[in-house]
């Protein structure tokens, strides 16, 4: 998949899941929960290069799925 | 029937949005207003009293008062019931078919048209008629065709 | 100086305003000081156009008199209530009146219409604000008590019909007046609204009042304009002078009037086809259960009574129930306003108390027929009632009396035929009436009047004589026993009769063929 | 000549429910009557009638139907009663207690007679040649009566020369054959609530008709309730003058919409001559609309395939196959794309449109044999959103009420939803509940039916900008959080206090207030704070809502929106409230159920959840991946860049029903192999190698599940047109691909369903045909099913508030595409119109049209029926123009059943942010007048061409 459409996705899913301080939870737990182990995989390499387009939730959420083994 | 009138009917009968029970108002109110009740007429009152057309056209042609079409200048109406059988109405009827004027056909001829009415509560005075809602009383087909032809004149 | 033309429609029939405009205009030109007031008909027709000039010794009467004969009648001192030939003296003097107990209609000919002040000086309102200090369910015992029935036809007693509406529960009751006077040979109905608006507007009010309605309705027929200018103009009137509105009378309680008319149906007389009338529908008739005291208008409670019924609550609120109960015969109490018409000599309103007989009504009252030939039958009730002939002339005319011959009192209208009727004709009209006016809902009324039209030809016609008559006969029992309301019910009463009394008429031979 | 008695047949045994007369009474108190001296107890209320019906001894009826209310108009129920006087009718004549009826004694019998020689006096004498020959009333009435001569005779007045109105396509009127019982209006009325029939005229002239025209141009909607009621041959269905009357009957759901209707379809021999909607379905209580009763031709449409083809490549011709060579075809290139890209470049879609069973095959196939979870459904296009939301709110991804719990209620809200368009047997339930006096607020861009219609006025329409929902849905519950209108008893009691307190300080913010929120909907607040308080009011209050809820880039962020407003308000676990979806397909709901999602098995259970897997991998003896698999955008996606080679497309046309179809299309060009399992060779077929036939609904055995979760037993009709269940096709297919699986009937899918799902454990064929239908969760707990969801706690323990912020779409109107397209349903026709649009239902909606406000087509010099370009940023489609004022300024509509203008050319590739339910619902646009222009005519040639 167009790892575009990925960063396009998750950003979304970032912006709709308000942040108490325990957004990155919920949306690992959204993206562990429906995104195939590609799609994840292939997010979290971008994200890997790319740090700094995410500062929020979404960046600390493929963070901690690919401490988990599950990105 | 154009969209001045369509819009003209939309104002007069304003007063009955969204009233159902309105339907049978609404319809004397196109009458009086334009003399008739044009096709295009039940369909602004369907829409106006919130109601189908259906329902509106069912009221229509319930009542005998309602026409479809433009009325001649002067209608008569000949009562026909009992009381005024009893006056020769029947006869006063027969005399105004042989000079032309039918209670059935309702055929206008000079602008007059006659129709027949059950009872117009003067059953002491009858043959009772109206003449363009003018009541006449001990009626005959002279004293009809006379008022009606000072109306239409 | 008071000159007094009708405006009743009536009067207007044979040319009362063209006479009360040449009243004024001759006096103007004289420069008289003459006051035309427009008050109702006295009820003797045929006496109209009746000019009555007010005089020292009383209103003295002119009779039939025309446009054309003012100017002579006044240079000849008729305002002066000159002795004419056309006088007939003084009006209240006049046996016709005379003979009469004028109860529901004591105000109409003698008042204008329209004049609420005078209204109030004649004994207006005095029965409202007597109910207004009344509880609902008492005014409802007062009316049950007075003995009151409905003056539509059925003769039910208004006072159970109030009964149960008062006792209903829910969120809105209504009064429904019903003014659909279809029957021909009555008028008693326009005739009051036209002389006597406010004594209406009382009796629904009270009603209203007495059980809880906020609302009523008067469904005039379409044939009444006048009716229905007057009961418009006076309904404007009284809101305007707090007899109706949200505060009736500074009472705080609440009774809004309207007039809805009719557009040409006689089924919509029937109270339950007038419901669907006044809710704006086709005029079908409902089937009973449900009664209409408990879901009428609108789903809603409602007393239905007719124009005289209501009209005569006024006057038992103000003078009691004791003083109508007291008038009348065994079970029908009170007075009935009786209209004599058709071919009648003296045609008009006799108001009297039940039990008079029909003999002393036509010819006592009436006069013989207009034409001054023998009558041949008298139909009594309108045309859903019997044809009867003289040897009915005894029959008391009441609810109970005349049920027992076979006829029913209906409306009391009683139209008068001569001989030069003929009875197969009539009984063909009644079924082709009925054909013309069944509402459509019910198939023996529907098909079975039509039927009967067709049947009864065949019969006049010598066709299969016997068999048509045993179809006859068998079709009218299908109508009075099938049929959903009295219109399909009724209409063999006429028909059975003609055919009973008068069988030489449908050219019966003896035996049939 | 033939005599009276010989024309009248005999009474036969007629097919079809018995008829007791009037309605049920639904009182709990009873009293005694005795009925030609035998005593019955019934509820207080019932008719003599029904009384005595249900007793055994029925009485002669004509105008009287026990779907109608009591009308009383034939008088052939004429009875006498001890004490009274007449004989009234006993239809409209309610038992008392003690009462003492005779229903046949000798006066009765000559006035039914009676009566009976008038209707046959003016009725043709044609029963050997009418149509209803065995199916008339008035037929069995004159034999019951006896009538042997009709004394009138046949030369009177009559309506024997009545004109026949043949103009609708299903049904013909035939005035001559008319009793006048009304039950036709009054069906129209009651029944569908949309009055387009009347009396007309009075007396003996009164005559049907459809409000003084033809029915085609009248307001009839062509439900078929009228012909249903009609006694005799007046209305009948075309079908039965050609074919017959039918002489047995299967009964069956239909196939459309999520209403699920029941209907009884009737057979002569094996030619299906008419489908009637069962009184005895708990979905539609006896009741239909225009497609599930006459639609139904397109299964034996001549553009029907019933042969399996195969062909190399999409540039190739078809070539027939038998079905081995078809399966073992698809089976070794699947196996091949495997070997060569992997597990996982494998997938397939399961119908919303199949039957569960067939449903959970195709996704068994998918999960065992192709050994992997990339399976989705159609449902992920209209109503995964709502599985997303409601699950989380109240710990199930369903509607919490039954339909007929909307009798119950009294303030109604839609929202974007068009039951009367799209839902209709339901849209008549609703508008009969509004007719009774329910509040009614609407919330849709669009002035729908139910805003203003005869009878219907909604008491609120918010008219929002297409995108602002979740704005509005929080908006009221800003109003009803401020101003003191939480059911706080409720809330505290069933929902989890910490997110309620969360949710609440969240939607007190003044963002969600009504008056920030009017700027951004185009809703005065004024409208919003009297809707909310009146919602808050009820005392019942229920939300209904469909597509316009979900498909939008915030769809389920509005479900729970509307979830969060229930619970605060107090309004679920009871009848007459709830979060109802209507749902679009026939089996939206059993597609869910089945384990159709990539994530979910069956009774949506996680697939990493490891004890529920290794349940399934025990019965299914294969090893099951713990991950989630691609969803169908996810595929599309995936097939562009190269990892996902194959689909199996089980009877769905993604290339006209999914969004921004240019993507679609070079999607599905860009895979190896494509298979597509359908009743026509639809758009997807274009781009497939093999194309499995498969069968209609009145071919298959199965069930389906509506909206309410009511399974409903589908039964075949007819046999199988292709020779195979599609469930069969697709087991023969895993065991070509080395998964063997094998039923011997539907039934035994059902079971392994049962055996594996908790809340189907209740559920069995056998049980179904027993009682008809049941509504899961149907278990120990529920054995007979639960109606209402919620009643005690949530299923998921308390409810659960989410906070809801409004975000935006990115899909804005700007100065380049000013306007904002929304889409929906028309009544006629039926999604992508492959079914509808081969019957006769064209007739009512032959294209798509698109409306657009007065202001907007002024602007653009566009006048009605004119053709205009639409353009979006994706691509330009070619349509009539309607100006209308349904729509208001700056919004225009089309629905999307025609392929020729594909609506989905131009809907863009934005969708729900935690479903991927497209945003069908907002597409900003620009319209311009398309014809005379050489540019235009070249664009129509565009459009031809890519369809």
């Amino acid at each position: 998949m167009d790892v575009q459409k990925l960063v396009m996705m998750g950003k979304q899913i970032e912006k709709n899941i308000p942040d108490h301080g325990e957004a990155h939870v919920k949306i690992a737990a959204h993206l562990d929960s429906f995104w195939t182990p590609k799609m994840r995989a292939d997010f979290w390499a971008y994200y890997n290069s790319n740090k700094d387009e995410f500062p929020g939730p979404l960046g600390v959420a493929i963070a901690t799925l690919h401490s988990q083994a599950k990105a | 029937m154009t969209q001045f009138v369509v819009e003209d009917l939309e104002r007069t009968l304003a007063p009955f949005r969204g009233d159902a029970s309105a339907i049978l108002r609404a319809l004397h109110e196109v009458q009086s207003e334009l003399g008739f009740v044009p096709d295009s007429a039940l369909d602004v009152i369907a829409k106006t009293c919130n109601v189908s057309r259906a329902e509106v056209y069912g009221v229509f042609t319930f009542y005998s008062d309602f026409r479809a079409t433009p009325p001649a200048a002067c209608v008569v109406k000949v009562c026909v019931a009992e009381a005024c059988q009893a006056n020769g109405s029947r006869e006063v009827v027969a005399d105004l078919k042989a000079q032309g004027y039918d209670v059935h056909t309702r055929k206008a001829v000079d602008g007059i048209q006659v129709e027949q009415a059950f009872c117009l509560g003067n059953c002491a005075l009858g043959p009772a008629a109206f003449v363009n809602g003018q009541p006449i009383g001990r009626a005959t087909a002279e004293s009809l065709l006379a008022a009606a032809r000072e109306v239409s004149k | 100086m008071k000159v007094f033309v009708p405006c009743d429609s009536a009067a207007l029939s044979v040319g009362a305003d063209s006479v009360a405009r040449a009243i004024e205009e001759i006096a103007t030109v004289k420069g008289l000081d003459v006051t035309v007031v427009r008050n109702g008909s006295r009820g003797m027709l045929w006496l109209e156009p009746l000019v009555e000039v007010e005089t020292s010794a009383g209103r003295v009467g002119y009779a039939n008199v025309s446009a054309n004969a003012v100017a002579t009648l006044i240079d000849s001192g008729m305002l002066e209530g000159a002795q004419l030939p056309a006088s007939i003296g003084i009006v209240d003097n006049h046996e016709w009146l005379t003979r009469q107990n004028r109860v529901t209609f004591a105000r109409v000919g003698i008042s204008d219409p329209q004049c609420i002040t005078e209204y109030e000086s004649l004994g207006g309102w005095a029965g409202l604000r007597k109910a207004l200090t009344m509880t609902g369910e008492d005014v409802v015992a007062d009316v049950t008590d007075s003995g009151l029935r409905g003056r539509g036809g059925a003769g039910f007693p208004a006072g159970i019909k109030w009964k149960t509406v008062v006792n209903a529960t829910a969120d809105q009751k209504y009064v429904c007046c019903n003014a659909d006077e279809g029957d021909s040979g009555t008028f008693a109905d326009r005739m009051l609204m036209e002389g006597d608006p406010f004594t209406l507007i009382e009796g629904m009010t009270i009603a209203g009042i007495a059980v809880g309605a906020t609302r009523g309705f008067i469904y005039i027929r379409s044939e009444y304009p006048h009716a229905i200018t007057a009961m418009n103009t006076a309904i404007a009137k009284a809101q305007e002078k707090g007899f109706l509105g949200d505060n009736v009378d500074g009472s705080g309680k609440e009774f809004h009037l309207d007039v809805r008319v009719g557009a040409g149906s006689y089924v919509c007389g029937e109270e339950t086809a007038m419901l669907e009338s006044l809710e704006g529908k086709r005029g079908t008739v409902r089937p009973k259960p449900p009664i209409p005291a408990l879901v009428g208008l609108f789903g809603k409670p409602t007393i239905i009574n007719n124009v005289m019924t209501l009209a005569a609550v006024p006057m038992i609120m103000a003078q009691g129930a004791a003083a109508y109960q007291a008038l009348g015969h065994e079970k029908s109490r009170g007075t009935q306003v009786f209209q004599l018409a058709g071919n009648i000599k003296q045609g008009g309103i006799v108001e009297i108390d039940f039990g008079i007989t029909l003999g002393d009504l036509i010819d006592g009252f009436g006069a013989g027929t207009h034409t001054g030939k023998p009558i041949k039958t008298v139909q009594i009730g309108g045309p859903l009632g019997a044809y009867v002939g003289t040897e009915a002339w005894p029959t008391p005319m009441a609810y109970e009396s005349l049920a027992a011959t076979g006829a029913m009192l209906g409306h009391g209208g009683i139209v008068v035929f001569d001989d030069s009727v003929n009875m197969a004709a009539q009984a063909r009209f009644a079924m082709e009436f009925c054909a013309e006016e069944s509402c459509g809902k019910c198939t023996p009324c529907r098909i079975g009047s039509t039927r009967g039209v067709e049947v009864i030809d065949r019969i006049v016609a010598g066709d299969e004589q016997s068999k048509n008559l045993e179809l006859l006969e068998d079709l009218c029992e299908v109508m009075t026993d099938g049929s959903l309301c009295a219109m399909g019910g009724l209409t063999p009463l006429p028909v059975r009769s003609a055919l009973k009394l008068f069988p030489a008429d449908f050219n019966i031979v003896s035996g049939g063929k | 000549m033939t005599t009276l008695s010989e024309r009248i047949d005999p009474i036969r045994p007629r097919i079809g429910e018995p008829d007791y007369g009037t309605p049920r009474s639904e009182s709990d108190v009873t009293v005694t009557v005795t009925i030609d001296g035998t005593e019955h107890t019934v509820p207080e209320g019932t008719s003599i009638m029904r009384a005595a019906g249900e007793a055994g001894c029925s009485i002669p009826k004509l105008c009287a139907t026990d779907s109608l209310q009591a009308f009383g108009s034939c008088r052939m129920c004429l009875v006498e009663v001890d004490g009274r006087r007449g004989t009234p009718a006993s239809c409209t004549t309610p038992v008392e207690d003690g009462m003492v009826v005779r229903t046949q004694t000798p006066k009765l019998e000559k006035l039914r007679k009676g009566v009976m020689e008038l209707y046959i006096s003016d009725h043709p004498l044609d029963c050997l040649t009418c149509p209803a020959n065995g199916d008339c009333e008035l037929q069995d009435m004159a034999g019951v009566v006896g009538l042997r001569d009709v004394r009138y005779g046949q030369d009177g007045h009559s309506h024997l020369d009545a004109l026949k109105d043949s103009s609708n396509p299903y049904f013909e009127f035939d005035g001559s054959k008319c009793i006048q019982c009304s039950r036709c209006v009054r069906a129209c009325d009651e029944i569908q609530g949309t009055l387009a029939l009347t009396v007309e005229g009075r007396g003996f002239n009164s005559v049907i008709s459809p409000g003084g025209l033809n029915f085609l141009s009248s307001e009839c909607v062509s439900c078929g309730a009228c012909v249903q009621a009609c006694p005799t041959a007046t209305l009948v269905e075309k079908s039965v003058i050609d074919l017959g009357t039918p002489t047995r009957t299967v009964q069956t759901t239909c196939a459309y919409c999520g209403v699920g209707c029941t209907f009884n379809a009737e057979l002569r021999g094996d030619e299906l001559v008419r489908m009637v909607p069962a009184k005895t379905g708990g979905a539609n209580e006896g009741h239909s609309c225009v497609k599930g009763r006459f639609a139904w031709g397109y299964a034996s449409h001549k553009d029907r395939v019933t042969t399996p083809m195969i062909r190399e490549s999409i540039n190739d011709e078809w070539k027939v196959v038998s079905w081995d060579e078809a399966i073992n075809y698809a089976a070794t290139k699947l196996k091949d794309i495997q070997a060569q890209h992997g597990d996982n470049s494998i997938g397939g879609v399961t119908s919303s449109r199949c039957t569960n069973e067939e449903i959970f095959v195709v996704q068994k196939m998918i999960r065992a044999a192709f050994g992997n979870n990339n399976v989705d459904t159609c449902a992920r296009v209209c109503h995964s959103p709502t599985g997303y939301g409601l699950k989380n709110a109240f710990g199930t991804a369903a509607g919490t009420q039954d339909f007929k719990s909307v009798a119950k209620t009294d303030v109604i809200m839609v929202i974007g939803a068009n039951p009367t368009d799209a839902h209709p047997v339901f849209g008549s339930r609703m508008k009969k509940r509004i007719r009774e006096g329910a509040k009614l607020i609407v919330v849709d861009p669009r002035k729908i039916d139910l805003v203003e219609s005869a009878h219907i006025k909604a008491d609120y329409h918010l008219q929002l900008q297409p995108g602002t929902n979740v704005a509005i849905v929080n908006a009221l519950a800003h109003v009803i959080a401020t101003e003191g209108l939480i059911n706080e008893e409720f809330v505290s009691a069933r929902c989890d206090t910490a997110s309620f307190n969360q949710w609440r300080t969240f939607i007190e913010l003044p963002e969600n207030s009504p008056e920030v929120v009017e700027a951004q909907s185009g809703v005065p607040a004024e409208l919003i704070r009297e809707a909310a308080r009146m919602f808050a009011a009820g005392p019942n209050s229920a939300i209904y809502y469909g597509l316009g809820v979900t498909e939008h880039s915030q769809g389920s962020t509005m479900v729970m929106g509307m979830a969060n407003l229930a619970m605060a308000t107090g309004n679920l676990g009871r009848d007459g409230v709830g979060v109802n979806p209507l749902r679009g397909q026939n089996n939206v709901q059993g597609a869910c159920d089945m384990g159709s999602f990539p994530h979910e098995l069956s009774g949506y259970r996680h697939v990493s959840d490891n004890s529920v897997r290794e349940q399934f991998e025990t019965l299914w003896d294969v090893k099951l991946l713990p991950d989630p698999g691609m969803r169908i955008p996810n595929m599309l996606d995936g097939a562009l860049s190269g990892e996902f080679r194959a689909m199996f497309v089980h009877g769905e046309d993604i290339a006209q029903s999914d969004p921004n179809t240019k993507h679609v299309k070079a999607a599905l060009s860009a895979m190896d192999l494509v298979i597509v399992q359908d009743l026509f060779l639809n758009e997807t077929a274009a781009f497939a190698h093999v194309f499995f036939p498969g069968t209609s609904f009145l071919e298959k055995d199965g069930t389906f599940t509506n909206a309410e979760r009511r399974i409903n037993r589908v039964r075949p009709v007819m046999a199988s047109r292709t020779g195979k269940q599609e469930w069969e096709i697709v087991s023969e297919l895993a065991t070509a691909m080395g998964y063997p699986m094998h039923y011997d009937n539907a039934s035994q899918i059902m079971d392994e369903v049962a055996s594996i799902t908790p809340t189907f454990t209740g559920v069995s064929f056998e049980k179904l045909d027993r009682e008809g239908s049941i509504q899961w969760p149907c278990n120990d707990a529920n054995p007979q099913g639960t109606p209402i969801m919620h009643v005690e706690t949530f299923i998921r323990g308390e409810g659960q508030f989410m906070e809801t912020p409004f975000v935006p779409t990115d899909e804005r109107s700007n100065r380049k595409f000013p306007l904002l397209l929304t889409t929906g349903r028309i009544l006629s026709q039926y999604n992508v119109g492959a079914q509808t649009r081969r019957t006769a239902n064209s007739t009512w909606h032959a294209e798509d049209v698109l409306e657009i406000h007065e202001a907007d087509a002024q602007m653009r010099g566009i006048v009605d029926g004119q053709q205009v370009a639409i353009t979006s940023r994706i691509g330009e489609t070619l349509m009539k123009a309607h100006v209308t004022d349904r729509v208001p300024a700056g919004v225009v509509y089309t629905t999307f059943h025609h392929p020729l203008s594909g609506a989905n050319v131009i809907t863009t590739e934005f969708s729900d942010w935690a479903t991927n339910c497209p945003e069908y619902k907002v597409t900003a646009v620009e319209i311009r007048p398309a014809d005379s222009s050489v540019d235009s005519v070249s664009t129509l040639d565009d459009v031809l061409q890519r369809v």
